[in-house]
């Protein structure tokens, strides 16, 4: 066990604390600082990029719960992120509400309609409730398409896009999201923190510990007395609170959302999220967030550095590169997936594991 | 401290043990009968073995019995609880827990977790708190955890408290299945095959847990196994199926000897 | 005796054979056993001792469970066939019956037996194949076209090891072939896997729990403890040892059978006289 | 009854009936790969696309090669058979044989980040703006448009004779394919595979044969599709996928594995769609065969042909 | 009210521990999960209320409780309760058979007997007709023995609330009979070894005991806060020396391991600071790293050779008195940093300060690798009669090839025969009940006869040859040690045990081995040699060639006169079920020779190969007889040797 010589309990609580090594110490400290730091030393676009990254880091954890700790195969993230996002942008739009009354209310509205969307999974397994989700998702594409409120108008012409006003807090314009990248930074900073410990802490005591049985054993989870009703579809609320946050702080970060941020191909990036870092776990879901949002800007950067500056090259480079980046993509998922399906976190693991049992082996 | 070598979890916290009352049940799937017309009744405080060939119904009865199935006549008594109106998820807030022939562990969780979950009934604390990990929370958990703990020591598997189920060898998960049922803190605890696929040795740890289990902890067990040995030896009661009818019900001795259940099941060498 | 029969070549040897799962669990440490032809080889030990896994290092199927033979030969009919495929080792002449039965569920009873025959090239054969199953599990017969998943175990285990006929092995590797079953119906299971052994001339290698039926039928036998052989010897010799007797055969020194109410909390010492 | 009203319920019946065809057959080809190898075949668009593609580029070679469109038709029919066996060939030895015994979603999840690649090859390849094709690959002879005149109206039904290509292809592979799965010996080591991979493996049923012949199978039968789109919509470009996901609706209300529920769903979802977008409103189109296929999972969860998995404590 | 001077007895430093300590650790154990702690405090009222409970039973003063079973907190606390109520308690060792039991109750006449579980009950249960001075069992296990209804069957915890409740009525009571206590009183009585005979009774003080701990705490500093883990027999001597004795006199806490099977990993989750082992649990922990080592692959294998090498080079300078020059010592902190602290820490020797192994010869080279890992063993000499040990290696000053010199108090001196004497305040008063045994080996003027031969080498240290009577007198006229040779066998990973005869009846020299299972199967492994069992294994031909290089090795050495001439691999590994071995697991030549007769003579006859009959004993007193053929492998005439 990754215990320490010397490390011994006389009591449960010390024993069932989450109780780091050393070295585990060193790297959260590392991890706190690399955190308070970012806004200081990025440019702005960079930080924009942190941010986004911040924001798909707590929609990966949201889907992991639903996903890797459940097991219910969701395709219908991008549904939930809609949700939350265009329920924060319309208490903004139309009812003036703070934004941070309108992130919460958002959760919540997500967290409803996240059980709503759940309730399929009491007769549904695996890849047919896969495909359910499937249809919530279409679903809800179909609703912001088509239903006229949350379509708006952008420089007096009507459009798909909801404009988001992007309300200021205490009558205070610096302390708007949408202009402010550095406070944005903090809050959704400070959310993912929150965010990580509480799901963390949620798989260590009973409920979390259903949530698992029913993905690992539905049968035996019910007969030891687990009510599976109740459970999934708390499991689909839990995540779409999770997942509503995400939404809404994308609505917070723009000032105007359209149904293309919550396509289908947003639930597959999540999902890819999710499994390239590693299902079932929080700081894998942190890993395949950053990776999967920061590999079309690298490729972005490298193709900016080996492209002329000449027109042609230029209209070349604009061409090629989505390709590029879906191309690369793709085989970033499947290189991973061939050499360890179990994900970055398993990577990250084995590393640990081979220097934990350092001289040995086993 | 109640963690005593000599302490049972029970005098703290002890489920009622009722009598069990199958009433004419009969169960078919599409047209094929599984059971027609059983009765039987299991006393509280007894070991009583089903045995039969297989196909015979053995573990379509265990699962009427909690609920997995529901049988289309008939009911089940526990107590005053008709258990054929029973979900299933309610059965271990009766006290009844079950092990499976299958093992149905939660693979990717430990040891220590799998018996937790069998704590899951009596944990009441809410998502907030679960959340927050704090306070009463986190002192339900350590309150549970010291009552597996005593599961843990009844059937020995101190050794592998942390480990992962998925990754122990077949015996043990078979063991650590018993102890999650134990861990419901079960009047009533429904046994399937717990000794296939056992050589006589593991047979033998199997059956003194089985024993301690019911003597000590005073469970009523209802078990299902093939070896006859050990079913003359342990049981207070015997019920023999064959094609989902019940053929005959006594005492070991009483069963062993009768000429339908040699016909249908034991054969005649034995 | 063991000398004896040291002296002759083996038609499956296994030598010094380690297995590991996962590039990390040692399973076989280290294990050789001899199988001659026309045998019936019995494999006794507890659960996790490796039985299984030692069948399946012979037939090729622990790839799909991420196990490897990491050391040591494996030798059939002076072959080395350690590093085959499954597919291949079904050609060569070795047929597992794997433990649970593991029959294909969906399809019915006559193509459960196709599948079987799936390394018969003739198809008149496959016929005369079938035929012979069916002289052997008259049950199975009856219910050819039924869809082999609503079957009983016994059905199930008899339709396991008519598909193993189905490939004209050999040897069989036979893995618990009681498992679950009625004592009616393991003897009648048991009588039927001697008679294929005497009448086909098949060689089996049986692991089984119900070391007193394994005995019975066997010519030799191995017991496994911890990944490597711990007793070998004919029948008799086991039957006269007094930690098979008690461990194994559950008798007690006067070899009356011990009751299970009377079993102690604790064992005693093994002394597999090692 | 208003004689426009039943040329449009003709109309709509017609469409939806060559449509069903072509999402039964586009099905059909996941319905293989779900039974053999327990996959849901999320590139099976883009194995279309692929298709689609290459299909024009051979009809583009043998155009300017200036030989008969018959003849141009079969040699490019059948290379595009050959050239899809290789791609289902190589999909399945180089991305899905290592992750053979993998959990179910990390397999989903590589079919994924296959189908972005196929995308990113034709997006380089051929661009995104559709291409049409050089010639029609149906016979003058079957081509045309269906004309009926209706007594009183003097409208034409005016439908393509095309689409009944449609409904002859799947028919010939579902005759093909059912017999196949009953009869021949890989058909019978496919479902055993299907059921358990481990077993089949210990009956010498080679799992890499039997998956590379139901990969090659499956792009193929989505290589003629994805030809077939071409040639009903006059031209491939890069919404074939968009097809392809149609088909998901079409196999859950079947059943994962079941072909005949394919052909069934296939239709069913055409009709549906071609109804509620012409009766309703057009933009119901992507909608309705969702709302309808959570209405009857809701009572037979496990689609309307679908086995239960029988499950045994 | 008591006298607050030093206090004499163990029962006295306890209830001045519980006063100075009070709610700091003295006993835990590992159990559900977790270390159930005891503290000073509640050790002491456990003792009173187990002693005022014995009392009640009719214990008396002078009055002998057996014990028998695991380490577990139960086990101390009965052995100092009875202390308390001035009598003396008398360790089993838990894994006897029945007739060991037997005989050892039947010799100290105790009356009580606090057992562990069922397991112990039923060996007591299967003699109880025939132990006539017993009066009650005392288990503190009850699993299993619901169905036992025998009457002088007591739960321990009843004991323990009877106890309760008569201090309740006499509060005084237990106070004046701990005060009672003298110095020369009986602590404990000791087994003996008995290599050479059955085992006897040695009567070992308070004041042996307690001395015993001052004098090592003089040595090294022991501190009431260092962690001891408490897994070897308490039965054993060196067990009570430092769980007992030391852990009461300094006041550090015993940690009790969950199971047996548990001891290294609750070794390493305790981190102990002290430890004192046989060379067994030494040489074994050595395999085991070489195991895994040989199991992991390059990078970490090549890493670990490189900080070994370094590690051994830094122990040899440090043996040799030298510094070590910049680039060592740089050397050494970067293996002790790379390789060392995670291997220390997975062996759960991180945190010793002093290791301790006595008993019997520890290889050097399984001294020098330890030392190069940087833990400071020391060997030290003793035996039962002193009360474990009288003379050790000191901290600045040790030379592996010794063990040391004399601890404070005690004098050590050699006879003209070269017999080790030993006097001092450890020094035994006598075995119980046998005054020919205890005038044979106490002197009149007070010196312990040890029984062993050895000399002091110019540096003062002590070094240790032989039992004094298994030194053997070669043909040729020179006396030689078997176990000298035996150790240089023993130094090959092949080799786990020899037994060498030579010497007085004997032409030449012979040697009886037990390959190691684990090592020459793997060797055999790695030389495609197939095998099954053990049997098996050790009449392999090459096996024998292989053991052949290793005592050629040995030989080479050797003077002409012991070189060995003939050897066999016995087929099965000597067990102390079998009394081949002591409990402490040490060779009783004399009955090995006695019980392999025939392969003894055929050793010293014109045979290539000895058909044996032997017998093995179930632990229930079972036997089993087999009947094998073992080969007598001659090995080349010795050049200058001479022909038999």
């Amino acid at each position: 066990m990754a215990t320490q010589s010397g490390i011994y309990h006389q009591t449960y609580a010390s024993d069932m604390q989450l109780r780091p090594t050393t070295m585990q110490r060193v790297r959260l400290v590392l991890v706190a600082a690399l955190l308070v730091i970012i806004p200081f030393v990025v440019d702005s676009s960079t930080q924009r990029l942190v941010n986004t990254v911040v924001i798909a880091a707590i929609g990966a954890i949201g889907l992991n719960v639903l996903v890797g700790y459940t097991g219910q195969i969701s395709l219908g993230q991008g549904a939930f992120l809609a949700i939350g996002a265009y329920s924060c942008g319309l208490l903004q739009a139309y009812l003036n509400v703070p934004w941070p009354i309108a992130l919460l209310a958002a959760a919540f509205i997500s967290a409803l309609l996240g059980g709503l969307i759940g309730l399929p999974s009491l007769r549904l397994k695996g890849l047919y409730l896969a495909v359910a989700t499937l249809a919530a998702q279409q679903i809800v594409d179909w609703v912001i398409i088509n239903w006229d409120p949350i379509d708006g108008e952008i420089n007096g012409r009507a459009t798909d896009a909801l404009r988001i006003p992007g309300n200021a807090l205490f009558g205070n314009a610096d302390l708007r999201l949408n202009n402010n990248d550095t406070l944005f930074y903090i809050v959704a900073a400070a959310i993912l923190v929150v965010v990580a410990i509480a799901t963390t802490n949620l798989f260590r005591t009973h409920i979390g510990r259903a949530f698992v049985a029913i993905r690992d054993q539905d049968i035996a989870a019910e007969v030891m007395g687990v009510n599976l009703h109740r459970y999934k579809v708390l499991a689909f609320m839990v995540s779409s609170f999770i997942v509503g946050i995400a939404g809404a702080l994308l609505a917070l970060q723009s000032t105007a959302i359209s149904f293309e941020r919550f396509s289908l191909s947003v639930s597959i990036e999540y999902l890819a999220m999710i499994i390239i870092g590693g299902l079932g776990t929080v700081s894998g879901s942190i890993y395949g967030a950053t990776f999967i949002v920061v590999l079309p800007e690298v490729l972005r950067s490298i193709g900016r550095m080996l492209t002329g500056t000449d027109a042609a090259s230029l209209s070349e480079f604009n061409r090629v590169l989505p390709f590029v980046q879906e191309g690369v993509f793709g085989v970033v998922i499947v290189a991973t997936l061939i050499i360890e399906p179990e994900g970055i976190q398993r990577i990250w693991r084995n590393i640990k594991d081979y220097f934990r049992l350092w001289p040995f082996s086993y | 401290m109640t963690l005593s070598r000599f302490a049972r979890p029970y005098e703290v916290n002890s489920p009622p043990r009722r009598r069990l009352v199958v009433d004419h049940i009969s169960l078919s799937f599409g047209g094929v009968k599984a059971l027609t017309d059983v009765s039987l009744q299991v006393e509280p405080g007894k070991i009583f073995a089903i045995i039969g060939p297989n196909g015979a119904g053995k573990t379509s009865m265990l699962n009427c019995i909690c609920g997995l199935y529901r049988p289309q006549h008939g009911h089940i008594w526990y107590g005053d609880t008709d258990l054929v109106k029973t979900a299933p998820h309610r059965l271990a807030h009766l006290g009844i827990a079950r092990s499976f022939q299958n093992i149905e562990l939660f693979n990717h969780m430990t040891v220590l977790d799998n018996l937790m979950l069998g704590r899951h009934v009596h944990m009441k604390k809410n998502l907030l708190t679960a959340l927050l990990y704090w306070g009463s929370g986190q002192a339900e958990e350590i309150r549970h955890r010291e009552f597996v703990e005593h599961v843990i020591d009844l059937l020995q598997i101190q050794g592998i408290r942390k480990q992962q189920v998925g990754a122990l060898a077949y015996g043990l998960q078979k063991r650590v299945e018993l102890g999650r049922a134990l861990a419901v803190n079960p009047g009533l605890l429904l046994l399937d095959e717990p000794m296939a696929g056992m050589n006589v040795e593991e047979k033998e740890d199997v059956a003194r847990y089985v024993l301690d289990i019911n003597e000590e902890w005073g469970i009523t067990i209802i078990l299902i196994e093939h070896d006859m040995g050990v079913v003359m030896d342990i049981s207070d009661t015997v019920a023999v199926l064959d094609f989902g009818r019940c053929i005959a019900v006594g005492a070991p001795d009483q069963v062993r000897s009768d000429p339908a259940v040699i016909k249908a099941y034991l054969g005649e060498q034995e | 005796m063991p000398r004896e029969r040291a002296a002759q070549r083996a038609l499956l040897s296994l030598n010094n054979v380690e297995v590991i799962y996962n590039d990390v669990i040692l399973v076989l440490k280290g294990l050789s056993l001899q199988v001659h032809e026309g045998e019936i080889v019995a494999l006794l030990g507890s659960n996790g001792a490796g039985k299984s896994t030692t069948l399946k290092a012979i037939s090729g199927l622990l790839k799909p469970e991420n196990g490897a033979v990491t050391d040591g030969t494996i030798v059939f009919d002076n072959l080395l066939i350690q590093r085959r495929d499954a597919p291949q080792i079904v050609r060569d002449g070795i047929f597992q019956v794997m433990e649970g039965r593991r029959i294909f569920e969906h399809l019915s009873v006559e193509e459960n037996l196709r599948a079987g025959a799936y390394t018969v090239r003739e198809a008149t054969q496959v016929r005369d194949r079938i035929d012979l199953v069916f002289s052997y599990f008259p049950r199975l017969f009856e219910r050819r076209h039924q869809v082999a998943g609503f079957l009983s175990g016994g059905e199930q285990q008899m339709l396991a090891i008519g598909r193993a006929l189905m490939a004209n092995p050999r040897v069989i590797l036979l893995d618990e072939p009681s498992l679950g079953l009625a004592p009616l119906l393991v003897r009648e299971i048991f009588d039927i896997i001697k008679r294929i052994n005497e009448e086909q001339g098949t060689t089996i290698l049986l692991v089984e729990q119900n070391a007193s039926i394994a005995l019975s039928i066997a010519h030799f036998a191995y017991i496994m403890e911890n990944g490597r052989i711990v007793l070998d010897g004919t029948p008799d010799d086991l039957r006269s040892n007094a930690d098979v007797r008690e461990f194994y055969l559950g008798l007690t020194e006067v070899g009356r059978r011990k009751s299970y109410r009377d079993v102690k909390h604790y064992r005693r010492r093994k002394r597999w006289l090692s | 009854m208003d004689p426009n009203e039943v040329l449009k319920f003709l109309r709509l019946t017609y469409t939806g009936f060559s449509d069903g065809a072509l999402l039964a057959l586009i099905a059909l080809g996941l319905v293989l790969v779900f039974k053999s190898t327990d996959v849901i075949n999320f590139a099976h668009g883009e194995f279309m696309l692929l298709g689609g593609f290459v299909g024009y580029q051979l009809l583009t070679i043998t155009a300017s090669w200036g030989i008969d469109p018959t003849l141009g038709t079969i040699l490019s029919v059948a290379a595009l058979v050959a050239a899809m066996v290789i791609v289902g060939t190589l999909v399945e030895r180089l991305i899905l044989r290592p992750l053979i015994g993998e959990q179910i979603i990390s397999v989903i999840m590589v079919t994924i980040g296959l189908s972005s690649i196929i995308d990113a090859i034709v997006g380089l390849a051929w661009g995104t703006i559709p291409q049409p094709l050089p010639y029609s690959i149906v016979p003058a002879a079957l081509s045309g448009r269906w004309q009926i005149e209706m007594e009183g109206a003097r409208r034409p039904l005016n439908l393509p004779q095309e689409a009944m290509l449609t409904i002859l292809v799947v028919v010939i592979l579902v005759v093909l394919l059912m017999v196949f799965f009953k009869r021949s010996k890989y058909g019978i080591a496919m479902r055993a595979t299907a059921d358990d991979q481990q077993a089949a493996m210990s009956m010498g049923i080679s799992i890499r044969v039997v998956f590379g012949l139901t990969w090659s199978l499956t792009a193929v039968l989505a290589g003629i599709a994805g030809l077939l789109i071409g040639e009903l919509t006059n031209a491939v470009g890069g919404d074939i996928p968009v097809v392809g996901l149609r088909a998901f609706p079409v196999i859950i209300l079947g059943g994962l594995d079941s072909v005949a529920g394919a052909i069934v769903g296939g239709f069913t979802i055409a009709m549906l769609e071609t109804y509620a977008s012409g009766y309703i409103d057009p933009s119901l189109k992507n909608v309705v065969p969702y709302i309808a296929l959570l209405i009857i999972l809701m009572i037979k969860p496990y689609g309307l042909f679908g086995q239960k998995r029988i499950e045994r404590v | 009210m008591t006298a607050r001077s030093v206090p004499a007895t163990l029962p006295q430093q306890l209830r001045a521990n519980a006063a100075q300590f009070g709610d700091a650790m003295a006993l835990r154990e590992k159990r559900f999960g977790i270390w159930l702690s005891i503290t000073w405090t509640e050790y002491l009222t456990r003792v009173r209320n187990f002693a005022l409970g014995l009392h009640r039973m009719g214990f008396q003063r002078g009055d002998r409780i057996a014990i028998l079973g695991d380490n577990r907190p139960e086990w101390v606390i009965a052995e100092v309760a009875a202390q308390a109520l001035g009598g003396a308690s008398i360790g089993i060792y838990q894994d006897s058979v029945v007739s060991e039991v037997a005989y050892i109750i039947d010799l100290c006449q105790a009356r009580f007997i606090v057992v562990e579980d069922q397991e112990q009950v039923d060996k007591l249960l299967d003699i109880w007709d025939d132990l006539e001075t017993v009066e009650s069992l005392i288990y503190f296990d009850p699993r299993g023995l619901r169905h036992y209804d025998a009457d002088f069957l007591v739960a321990f915890p009843d004991v323990e609330s009877d106890g309760a409740a008569m201090h309740a009525e006499q509060p005084a009571w237990f106070d004046e009979q701990v005060n009672l206590g003298k110095s020369d009183d009986t602590a404990i009585i000791s087994t003996t070894s008995g290599t050479t005979s059955k085992p006897k009774l040695a009567l070992i003080s308070h004041g042996n005991l307690l001395s015993m701990a001052d004098g090592l705490a003089a040595v090294d500093h022991f501190k009431p806060q260092h962690e001891f883990v408490s897994f070897l027999p308490l039965a054993w001597i060196g067990e009570q020396m430092m769980s007992m004795a030391c852990g009461m006199r300094i006041g550090f806490a015993l940690n009790f391991p969950e199971e047996p099977e548990t001891v290294q990993h609750d070794l390493r989750e305790i981190g102990p600071h002290i430890m004192f082992a046989p060379p067994r649990i030494w040489e074994n922990m050595l395999s085991t790293v070489q195991v895994k080592i040989e199991d992991a692959d390059r990078v970490k294998r090549t890493i670990f050779n490189w900080a070994l090498t370094i590690g051994r080079r830094a122990a040899d300078l440090k043996f040799a008195n030298k510094s070590l020059t910049f680039w060592q010592r740089a050397g050494l902190a970067a293996a002790r940093l790379l390789v060392f602290h995670n291997l220390l820490d997975q062996l759960g020797l991180r945190r010793i300060k002093w290791a301790y192994t006595a008993g019997a010869a520890l290889g050097p080279d399984v001294f020098r690798f330890f030392h190069g890992l940087g833990v400071n063993l020391k060997q030290g000499y003793g035996q039962t009669e002193t009360t474990g040990i009288c003379v050790i290696h000191r901290d600045d000053d040790i030379k592996f090839q010794t063990v040391g010199t004399a601890m404070p108090g005690a004098e050590v001196t050699t006879d003209n025969r070269g017999e080790i004497l030993v006097r001092g305040p450890m020094c035994f008063s006598g075995y119980f009940n046998n005054p020919e045994a205890t005038t044979s080996a106490l002197t009149e003027d007070g010196w312990v006869r040890t029984g062993d031969a050895g000399y002091f080498d110019e540096d003062g240290h002590l070094i240790v040859i032989d039992r004094a009577k298994d030194v053997m007198t070669l043909h040729d006229g020179t006396r030689f040690s078997p176990q000298f040779i035996e150790n240089k066998l023993k130094f090959s990973q092949y080799v786990r045990e020899a037994v060498v005869f030579g010497g007085d009846d004997f032409p030449y020299v012979t040697a009886i081995i037990n390959i190691d299972f684990g090592n020459v199967g793997k060797w055999a492994e790695n030389h495609k040699t197939a095998y099954t069992t053990y049997t098996d294994l050790s009449q392999k031909p090459n096996v024998y060639d292989l053991i052949r290089r290793e005592v050629e090795r040995t030989n080479a050495d050797l003077p002409g006169a012991a070189r060995i001439r003939k050897f066999l691999l016995l087929h099965k590994e000597l067990d102390a079920d079998d009394a081949e071995l002591t409990r402490t697991r040490k060779v009783r030549r004399g009955y090995i020779a006695s019980r392999y007769q025939e392969l003894i003579d055929a050793l010293y006859g014109d045979y290539d190969e000895a058909r044996i009959t032997s017998t093995i004993t179930y632990q229930d007193g079972r036997t089993q007889t087999l009947d094998v053929a073992i080969r007598i492998e001659p090995m080349e005439p010795v050049p200058g040797g001479v022909a038999s």
